[in-house]
């Protein structure tokens, strides 16, 4: 294994924990956002661009879209 | 001559296409006439299948890619009897449920639930015909996704929020456990048709660490998908706040359709590979008889019925568990007569509960759906003139056979229990005391057909023992069926002289449970004993249990880590 | 290496359903979800992975070359999409649970120990 | 049990989880060595067999096509029950403008986001029509495309009022079109069977290797993901943006 491999591995294990241990939301959905970018890097570096691209749109662009509308009706409707 | 195979899915979800396509300008009406044609279309191709599959299995490749070599380029169907029956009995619950659509109140949606229900039996058929591993993880996702879509449709309903919750989390981490395991599978054989799995498997070093670990997760997702004790939690909230159709099609068929999952994987990919059935044998009669015992005792810890039922349904997945985990042919047999006619029984359940509670519709109705719930009682308890009673007899002389005759207490006692609280819910019900919240409107003699069809179907159900027995011989001839599917040369099974048999002492042992079912429901001999079935004789333990099943998510993915280490650890400390 | 190739999955897996178990808000269980199913896709990527090889796209590369396995690829395209569907279902339930209820708290949800 | 219980507990059952799940991935092939023969097979025999330079695009949509059949229902599944859990329910509109008239204080969009926006929509059209029509050539295909194109139907959004989209489409007509895309899948396999061979068989003139019109069938079954992908994901997202409008000066119709 390269170190470029590794060194993802690792980033995207700290990734994921970091989306566990945030505990608001606003700043989870961020940071999921980001855990997203290193998924679809790690899967680049793993040689599968279709995955990376898939993992681009959805993990980092389109699921932290549907938490932040869920969090804008949460926060609007909250008071 | 097999070129209908892949119908029974297509049509549906081309049924769910059309449907959305025009619900919004064609009346009601149209929209419930194009689902009901395509469930019967469904019901049809099946049984057109089932009919093709009698002398040996179909097999089917998607895209015309035949094997090479022995190695599967393409995704395959593989259609035999057993498989073939479980998408006819599908279709029809499926039909049955669609009968109660009146229950969902102002029926706003209609047209999306109606899309919704075709999609989830186009992925129940597929998900008993496919041979192929990931394809069974791509329908049961499709059955997962459909199905807690519908549950969330009581969106006013805090209870049903949780229930669509619960539902969801709980069926995705089966899910993902159980694509870990395919994962490792893949990575050990490079393979996702299950037959090439089991040949490879087979002839390359057989169960090793990693195809034990694969095997458990699988049986996981799979035993999450199907409910059983420590894995229910989910089910028994769905099962309490869902839309009574819904649930028609849980108890009827969906949750049965988990360990049908258990056997079809096991029998074509694990079975050949010596080591890793005595500890898988183990765990599975042990699941089943702790979810039919604890499950058949809580059924009576609660008073609202919907409760009280969901816990009936825990328990007698646990009996088909104990039938299926004897991993013999025998006990596959007694299993699947039993999952047919307890799958229509349950069903049948909830189509009186929704009559009990019909609209304007008097007393009529509501005696229609007492009458209903009591003759499914005694069917529950084991009456030998229904399919649970022959079924149950056998599993209890399978597992006797498979050296766990222990269980035949556990399997009567649930029965007794299930049974008894069901009677006592039809003497409530009678007396008019129970309020289900479902309350049906306009025509309510078409769920009433449908609950006396089924009835019936589960009697008839009773008759067909001897051919569930050469069903399950091909089912578990697993060198045929690799052979079949890699090669395809098909594998004639001898199953001349195959009976499943009813003993004598299973039929008094049946006559038993109803005895016992009928006297702890009404209380009739003992006011003591009526007092067991509805008060608190163990106020401690009572509540606990009540505590336990509060409905948190949290406490459920804990249990789901719990059973999934310790199934985990079982097999793997066996086959050392 | 490979302990680092097939620990991560399972790190995520545990970290997952870590963040699910303890979670005090719906929307925080809803991602820690799709953790879990990031594990599965990264496990299947790391399993079908050839060192030196390439992305099994011959569009500039010779066919001889090569490539990693592209059967894993695709099926972690199927998991992505069930999970993100997954998790649009589940959202779109939080919504309604708050406007029901003013909270996310999932314990806040349980059933009194009723009967 | 009590969150603390809960948590101790699940502790110990994760590690035990955990340990006895590196037990059987220490069965694994060692990391970077996979030969599998299924993948090697495809990858030497996809591109003559079936003019695809993308070789997980020939699995997504030839050898393993019914696979993804199933999950394009699997999200059209979701579209429609994200579209049944947040429909409106009778007696919501005055909770609505209930809601409206407490007064949230909403802070109008500002002109360089406008702008932003309304520059950024014809290029990620653009984009996703390339990565749709590109899918059995390069990396992409229909799902990818298809989000993109949803995700710059919001840009315009995030541009401007909710209520300009409804010049661009009624749900109707998005749930039409995810119908249609789906339907078009399964026509395209039923085309294999009025041919006689298989569901889903390539039954299409397979084209010169390297060109848009090339690949016979999967082209035109990542234009019906496209449209199925692009026109759920704007009905999908439209659904929350109905539960989030309310909190906008201006309400469109969301009740």
């Amino acid at each position: 294994m390269s170190g470029l491999e590794a060194t993802v591995l690792v980033l995207v294990g700290m990734g994921g924990t970091a989306v566990v241990a945030v505990r608001d939301p606003l700043r989870q959905a961020m940071v999921a956002s980001l855990f997203g970018i290193l998924l679809a890097i790690l899967f680049f570096v793993l040689q599968a661009p279709d995955v990376a691209l898939s993992e681009i749109v959805v993990g980092a662009v389109a699921l932290p879209l549907m938490i932040l509308l869920s969090l804008a009706k949460i926060r609007g409707g909250s008071r | 001559m097999n070129n209908l195979a892949p119908l029974p899915v297509v049509v549906p979800l081309a049924g769910a296409a059309v449907v959305l396509f025009a619900h919004a300008f064609v009346p009601r009406g149209v929209v419930r006439l194009l689902a009901g044609a395509a469930v019967v279309a469904e019901i049809t191709l099946a049984a057109i299948l089932l009919y093709q599959a009698r002398s040996s299995t179909v097999v089917y490749w998607f895209g015309g890619w035949t094997p090479r070599a022995g190695i599967a380029l393409g995704v395959s169907f593989t259609v035999d009897q057993l498989g073939a029956a479980a998408a006819v009995l599908a279709g029809i619950v499926v039909g049955a449920a669609l009968t109660t659509t009146p229950t969902l109140g102002d029926g706003d949606g209609d047209g999306i639930v109606h899309a919704l229900f075709l999609t989830l039996l186009a992925a129940m058929a597929g998900f008993c015909l496919t041979g192929d591993l990931f394809n069974l993880f791509v329908f049961f996702e499709l059955m997962a996704v459909s199905a807690f879509a519908l549950a969330a449709y009581h969106t006013r309903s805090l209870s049903a929020m949780r229930g669509a919750l619960n539902f969801a989390i709980a069926n995705s981490i089966g899910a993902f456990l159980f694509l870990i395991g395919i994962a490792l599978l893949y990575g050990r054989t490079g393979a996702l048709n299950l037959a090439q799995i089991g040949r490879y498997l087979a002839t390359h070093g057989g169960l090793d660490r990693l195809a034990i670990v694969a095997l458990a997760l699988i049986v996981v997702g799979l035993l999450v998908k199907a409910a059983v004790v420590p894995f229910h939690f989910w089910l028994v909230d769905t099962a309490t706040s869902a839309p009574i159709p819904l649930v028609i099609v849980l108890a009827g068929v969906l949750d049965t359709l988990g360990i049908y999952g258990i056997a079809r994987v096991y029998w074509t990919a694990f079975a050949l590979p010596t080591g890793g059935a005595p500890a898988l044998r183990t765990v599975l009669v042990a699941t089943g008889a702790v979810t039919a015992g604890v499950a058949g005792v809580l059924s009576l810890a609660f008073q609202q019925p919907r409760r009280r039922l969901a816990f009936v349904m825990v328990a007698h997945t646990g009996i088909i568990l104990i039938g299926v985990g004897c991993l013999t042919a025998r006990g596959l047999a007694a299993s699947a007569v039993y999952a047919a006619g307890d799958g229509m029984v349950k069903a049948v359940l909830f189509l009186g509960l929704a009559l009990t509670g019909w609209q304007a519709a008097g007393a009529t109705a509501r005696r229609a759906g007492v009458l209903l719930l009591a003759v499914g009682g005694l069917a529950l308890a084991g009456l030998p003139l229904f399919a649970t009673g022959v079924g149950k007899a056998a599993i209890e002389a399978a597992a006797a056979r498979a050296g766990s005759g222990w269980v035949t207490p556990v399997i009567v006692g649930a029965a007794a229990l299930t049974g008894a609280a069901v009677i006592r819910l039809a003497l409530e019900a009678n007396a008019g005391s129970v309020a289900t919240g479902d309350e049906g409107r306009g025509r309510w003699t078409l769920p009433l057909a449908m609950g006396v069809l089924l009835l019936g179907l589960s009697a008839a159900v009773a008759l067909a023992g001897d051919w569930a027995a050469r069903a399950a011989a091909r089912f578990t001839a697993t060198r045929a069926y690799q052979q079949q599917v890699l090669s395809g040369h098909a594998a004639l099974v001898s199953t001349a002289g195959l009976h499943l048999g009813l003993p004598a002492s299973g039929l008094a042992l049946d006559l038993t449970a109803v005895v016992l079912a009928v006297v702890l429901g009404s209380g009739v001999v003992a006011p003591a004993a009526g007092r067991l079935a509805g008060t608190e004789p163990l106020p401690t333990v009572w509540r606990g249990a009540r505590r336990l099943h509060d409905g948190s998510i949290g406490d459920a993915a804990t249990w789901t880590t719990i059973g999934t280490a310790a199934i985990a650890l079982a097999l793997a400390s066996g086959a050392r | 290496m490979s302990v680092l190739a097939y620990g991560v999955p399972i790190w995520l897996l545990v970290v997952g359903l870590y963040g699910i178990v303890t979670s005090r808000n719906l929307l925080h269980q809803i991602i820690s979800l799709s953790v879990v199913q990031a594990s599965t896709s990264v496990l299947l990527l790391t399993v079908g992975f050839r060192a030196g090889a390439a992305a099994p796209v011959f569009a500039d590369i010779p066919a001889t070359r090569p490539a990693v396995d592209p059967v894993v690829q695709a099926l972690s395209l199927t998991d992505a999409v069930v999970g993100a569907t997954v998790s649009a279902l589940l959202l779109a339930v939080a919504v309604q649970v708050h406007k029901r209820t003013g909270t996310l708290d999932p314990d806040a949800l349980r059933r009194r120990p009723e009967r | 049990m009590t969150p603390r219980v809960r948590r101790v507990v699940f502790l110990v059952a994760a590690g035990a989880l955990a340990g006895v799940l590196a037990w059987g991935f220490g069965g694994l092939p060692r990391f970077g060595t996979f030969d599998g023969a299924y993948g090697q097979i495809l990858n030497h025999v996809a591109v003559p067999q079936r003019h695809i330079t993308d070789v997980v695009a020939a699995v997504n949509f030839d050898y393993r096509g019914f696979d993804t059949l199933g999950e394009e229902f699997i999200f059209f599944a979701a579209v429609l029950g994200v579209a049944l859990i947040l429909r409106t329910q009778r007696g919501e509109h005055a909770g609505h403008l209930a809601d409206h008239a407490t007064g949230r204080a909403v802070p109008p969009t500002s002109d360089a986001v406008r702008v932003l926006g309304l520059l950024l929509t014809p290029p990620a059209v653009l984009f996703s029509i390339y990565v749709v029509t590109h899918g059995h050539l390069t990396p992409g295909g229909g799902f990818q495309g298809g989000v993109i194109l949803a995700t710059g139907v919001l840009l315009i959004y995030l541009a401007g009022e909710f209520d300009d989209l409804h010049g661009l489409y009624t749900e109707p007509a998005l749930e039409r079109g995810a119908a249609v895309g789906v339907a078009g899948y399964v026509a395209i396999g039923l085309l294999g069977m009025a041919a006689g061979t298989a569901f889903l068989d390539n039954v299409l003139p397979l084209g010169r290797l390297g060109s848009i019109f090339s690949a016979g069938t999967v082209p035109l079954i990542n234009l019906s993901v496209g449209l199925e992908i692009a026109a759920g994901l704007v009905l999908l997202l439209t659904n929350f943006l109905h539960q989030t409008i309310v909190i906008r000066p201006v309400v469109g119709r969301s009740a």
